[in-house]
């Protein structure tokens, strides 16, 4: 019964949200969107503070026995204090201007710095692993390399068709096989989605 | 360069790597080489519509951006203020993105002050509001009502002179519509194009965003395309106003040229040893026979 | 609750947000060097900030909505039972109660497998299938169009290649090395045009923190 | 045939009740088509259950490279990282969870230790339940340590710097990605390398495909990460799943063909057929 209901509960949900999508039936697709996905929205609200607290757990207890690093935990810890107090008692929480104008301060700039090092992680990864050791990987070179160089202007200087070359190779191999592919990345999906949904897989149930 | 040397070439530090890759990309930004820029079509269609608008239009630029897009948008947005304001038409700033609007105002803040262009007379910044479709929908009707009367800095909009005879969404002349994901060019038509309010609909896409706006501009639901930074060089091109974009393609140049190069002498290096390797193996596999 | 004066954004708006924006961008920048001290304190100032404003939006925007707006106000007081099941989430940490997490798991596993399966789900693989039926034979003008056919058939070919090589229990196709090697190449051509496309984002992105940096932080990027 | 009314009828038959899409009217197509993969399957789970062989199923290296991978880490006592992705509970972090229950019997196995990373909290209890299962399953349930299953944060690239930090400074000696991932892919697999690291990723996003190419040492192309709970369970009714999927494909590659036999000498009847309703 611990383990029958859940799975019940599953694919009750599950058939209910998608059955709803092959027929018109303003009802039910009333109750669909009222109940079933406010419920997702809402109940899933609860699983961040989860979350923060796993996330808390392994920092406190890594200050409270001085492991490895646990300064910056530190600096965790309160960074997230800070932060939650202003967002809880900040009139408007978190549309204030000051804790809009605080986390800008530092999110964005943190953010697109991260963003912006794969500038180099992408030609240090060309350089190690672009090599013609096989027949697949010189494809993979070549078609990378033509591509690269009708992008921009110096590759039509170079060889003046490599932008139609390039063109060709996005619209004709490109675009098919990545076709090919989300068709069988759907029918994947849905497999998988299926399993999950019936019972099949149920890992995610919580061990006694 | 002997086997050895090119064993230790292709095993270099990747902090070397990244640090020609920096100067490949930095050095430009200070000396412009001026590599050729040929303009596009979609581009070229881009500028017509702008040029082709009836006199006195109001424009309204949806600006979805973060702050990631920087060096694609902010030369897209200088040329557009310029060529909007040249052309005696009206802007209204608009975003659905959270930091969409004071990014709009920042990074186009140099054209607004080269042209002397006035806030509340020339332009208007409506702000960020939350909920999409009821404001899209809202606007439909009555425009200055779905931002409830205010601008971006909580002003009045309907005494200013920019909203003169802009009632509702069908009488907005263009949308140049700034798309880094979605929010985007799809909400646009689906809210307002589908249904027949605007149908002169651009956009400026970042580089990522692209393909999919290629489709949009081949099914003609959008008139013409400012792809990615090249696309803004292109625009300045025709402007003929030189700036962060031109010097940025230079950077893309030499950037993906320093990529191309590495990958070539990686493989030269390797085919050499490879080579050598093997020639070892057959002298000793010799020797012990 | 309580707040303060708008002068204290201005303040983080103004000058002093260049330098720490300037101050962070280093930070992470380092980690092209090497893991150090102050890229792991940014790090760390990272997740934790963003932790809680991520705690912060969706508790004010879900729960607070969700008590305040729709129970308080509305009187819409069936909103008890997803907070409700939410809340049993909870029981996760005790060992004797912790059956009592599964419902709520289990009605997100079913909401979204179900969101998973729906009709739109499989629509775009018969958009696919009717997009991809083109003419192997093209005649414009009643001329046979060379370059036009030959396209079609390499579009359809390299399609059909990539399809095939993804069967996984179909002995007669593993037996075929000429599909397991050809779809295989086809698909390294496709992945390596999409890798090459992707570059050039990846330089504008990093032309952007050098503008912010060159620029706006130490001003020395000729106008 | 008269296409025309055809249609024509069978809108107003259907229109009331059978969804469908304006622009493509692919509706009783794709009903026809969810009927048809939904007795394959019903047929290949019944078969399943019998003791008939099922059918063999194709290598694939990426998953084989698993047990070496953390057979690496056990020897050089170093830790295996588990990243689920970066979606919350869709299919591909499904996908994840199954290859993660295989990877943590293993690990249980071996005594090796595992950090398992989530970016959304609400996958965080699914994927703490999995690897308390296998420990479970494993005999030793007291070995299960909460604070090796992780969140960090929901933002994107807040993770993926907490993730390259935890990569390199714990040194894992195998980096496991499987799941969805947007543009940090290439963060997490440089980090990988960096520390030294098998790296062993498939993810259900093409565009991300290519980073993992390059700078793993295998990578799972397009769907194997599907085929992965099939595979490495080589469990009758999950195997037969897979059978049902790959007769589903072959719907499609069979309607495709005769679509462009039938367009090739100058017909729509198959494109027309299609978009009745």
């Amino acid at each position: 019964m611990r383990r029958t209901l859940p799975v019940a509960l599953t694919f009750i949900v599950g058939v209910t949200a998608m059955i709803n999508t092959y027929f018109v039936n303003p009802s039910l697709a009333a109750f669909c969107t009222r109940y079933l996905a406010r419920t997702s929205t809402v109940s899933s609200a609860w699983a961040v503070g989860l979350g923060t607290l796993n996330l808390m757990r392994i920092h406190i207890r890594r200050i409270n026995r001085r492991q490895d690093n646990w300064q910056y935990s530190v600096s965790l810890v309160v960074t997230y204090v800070i932060f939650l107090f202003l967002g809880v008692f900040l009139v408007g929480h978190q549309n204030n201007h000051f804790f809009q104008a605080f986390f800008n301060s530092i999110q964005p700039h943190l953010s697109s710095t991260m963003f912006s090092v794969l500038c180099f992680y992408i030609a240090s990864a060309a350089f190690r692993a672009f090599r013609m050791r096989s027949m697949e990987a010189t494809m993979m070179l070549l078609s990378a390399f033509i591509i690269m160089l009708g992008n921009v202007p110096i590759g039509a200087a170079i060889f003046p068709p490599m932008p139609q070359i390039s063109d060709w190779i996005m619209n004709q191999i490109n675009t098919s096989s990545l076709r090919a592919m989300s068709i069988g990345l759907s029918m994947g999906g849905i497999a998988q989605t299926m399993r999950n949904l019936v019972g099949i897989e149920r890992g995610h149930l919580a061990a006694e | 360069m002997s086997v050895d040397r090119w064993r230790k070439f292709i095993h270099m530090d990747k902090r070397i790597i990244y640090l020609i890759m920096c100067i490949g990309v930095v050095a430009p930004m200070f000396m412009t080489f001026g590599l050729p820029i040929t303009v596009e079509r979609p581009m070229q269609d881009f500028f017509n519509v702008i040029e082709n608008l009836p006199p006195d239009s109001i424009v309204v630029v949806a600006h979805e951006a973060s702050p990631s897009q920087i060096s694609e948008f902010k030369p897209m947005l200088i040329c557009l203020m310029t060529h909007i304001y040249q052309k005696g038409h009206r802007i209204v700033i608009q975003s659905f993105w959270a930091q969409g609007n004071a990014l709009a105002l920042e990074w186009s803040k140099s054209a607004f002050e080269a042209n002397g262009m006035i806030y509340g007379t020339d332009y208007v910044c409506v702000g960020y509001r939350t909920g999409l479709t009821a404001i899209m929908d809202g606007a439909r009707t009555n425009y200055i009502n779905a931002y409830s009367d205010r601008d971006h800095y909580g002003n009045t909009l309907s005494t200013m002179p920019v909203m003169r005879g802009f009632e509702k969404a069908s009488d907005i002349g263009l949308v140049v519509i700034f798309t880094g994901g979605s929010p985007g060019v799809g909400e646009y038509i689906s809210n307002w194009q589908s249904r027949g309010d605007v149908m002169n609909m651009i956009a400026c896409a970042a580089a990522v965003q692209i393909p999919p706006e290629m489709v949009r501009y081949q099914a003609g639901m959008l008139q013409g395309i400012c792809g990615g930074m090249s696309g803004a060089a292109q625009y300045e091109k025709i402007m003929g106003m030189p700036g962060s974009a031109t010097s940025g393609m230079d950077s893309q140049g030499i950037g993906h040229l320093t990529i191309i190069l590495l990958v070539i002498l990686g493989n030269i290096g390797y085919f050499i040893i490879r080579n050598a390797e093997a020639k070892e193996r057959a002298s000793r596999d010799a020797a012990v026979s | 609750m309580f707040d303060v004066p708008t002068t204290w954004s201005a303040f983080l708006r103004g000058d002093i947000g260049n330098w720490i924006g300037a101050f962070l961008t280093l930070a992470i920048f380092s980690i092209l060097w090497k893991e150090n001290p102050i890229y792991r304190w940014c790090e760390h100032i990272f997740v934790g900030s963003t932790s809680a404003y991520s705690v912060v939006t969706t508790f004010s925007s879900t729960i607070k909505t969700g008590v305040q707006t729709n129970m308080i106000q509305n009187g819409d007081w069936w909103e008890i039972i997803p907070i409700c099941l939410g809340l049993l989430i909870y029981f996760q940490p005790f060992p004797g109660y912790r059956w009592i997490s599964r419902f709520p798991t289990a009605y997100w596993v079913g909401y979204n497998a179900g969101m998973g399966l729906t009709i739109r789900t499989f629509m775009p693989l018969l958009t696919y299938a009717r997009t991809s039926m083109l003419p192997l034979i093209v005649t414009t003008n009643g001329a046979f169009d060379l370059m036009a056919s030959f396209n079609n058939t390499v579009f359809v070919g390299s399609l059909f290649l990539t399809l095939l090589y993804f069967f996984f229990s179909f002995d007669f196709i593993a037996r075929q090395q000429w599909i397991l090697s050809g779809g295989r190449w086809i698909v390294m051509l496709a992945f390596g045009a999409s890798f090459g496309t992707t570059v050039m984002s990846r330089i504008s992105l990093f032309l952007g923190r050098a503008e912010f940096l060159l620029g706006d932080w130490l001003g020395i990027l000729p106008k | 045939m008269d296409i025309a009314s055809l249609r024509e009828g069978l809108a107003s038959a259907l229109g009331g009740w059978l969804a469908t899409d304006a622009n493509n009217r692919l509706g009783l197509t794709t009903v026809v088509f969810v009927i048809y993969y939904a007795s394959c399957n019903a047929y290949w789970i019944f078969k399943a259950r019998g003791n008939s062989p099922l059918r063999k199923l194709r290598r694939i290296a990426g998953l084989d490279a698993i047990d070496e991978a953390i057979g690496r880490c056990t020897e050089m006592g170093r830790p295996v990282l588990y990243n689920l992705g970066m979606d919350g509970l869709s299919s591909s972090t499904f996908a994840s969870l199954a290859i993660l229950s295989y990877v943590a019997i293993r690990v249980v196995r071996y005594d090796t230790r595992m950090i398992t990373v989530t970016r959304y909290a609400s996958v965080l209890p699914v994927a703490e339940n999995t690897v308390r299962q296998s420990y479970v399953e494993g005999g030793k349930p007291d070995g299960f340590r909460i604070e090796d299953v992780r969140f960090l944060t929901s933002d994107q690239f807040g993770f993926a710097s907490g993730i390259l930090g935890i990569t390199v400074r714990e040194s894992v000696a195998a980096n496991l990605m499987f799941g969805y991932y947007y543009a940090e892919s290439l963060i997490f697999a440089e980090a990988g390398f960096e520390s030294g690291a098998i790296q062993i990723a498939g993810t259900n996003n093409n565009s991300q495909t290519p980073f993992f190419i390059p700078a793993c040492d295998y990578c799972l192309l397009g769907e194997e990460l599907f085929a992965a709970s099939a595979y490495l369970s080589k469990d009758r009714i999950r195997t037969a799943t897979l059978v049902a999927q790959d007769l589903g494909k072959l719907f499609i590659a069979v309607l495709m063909g005769l679509g462009v036999i039938f367009t090739t000498f100058g017909s729509n009847v198959i494109q027309n057929l299609m978009t009745l309703f």
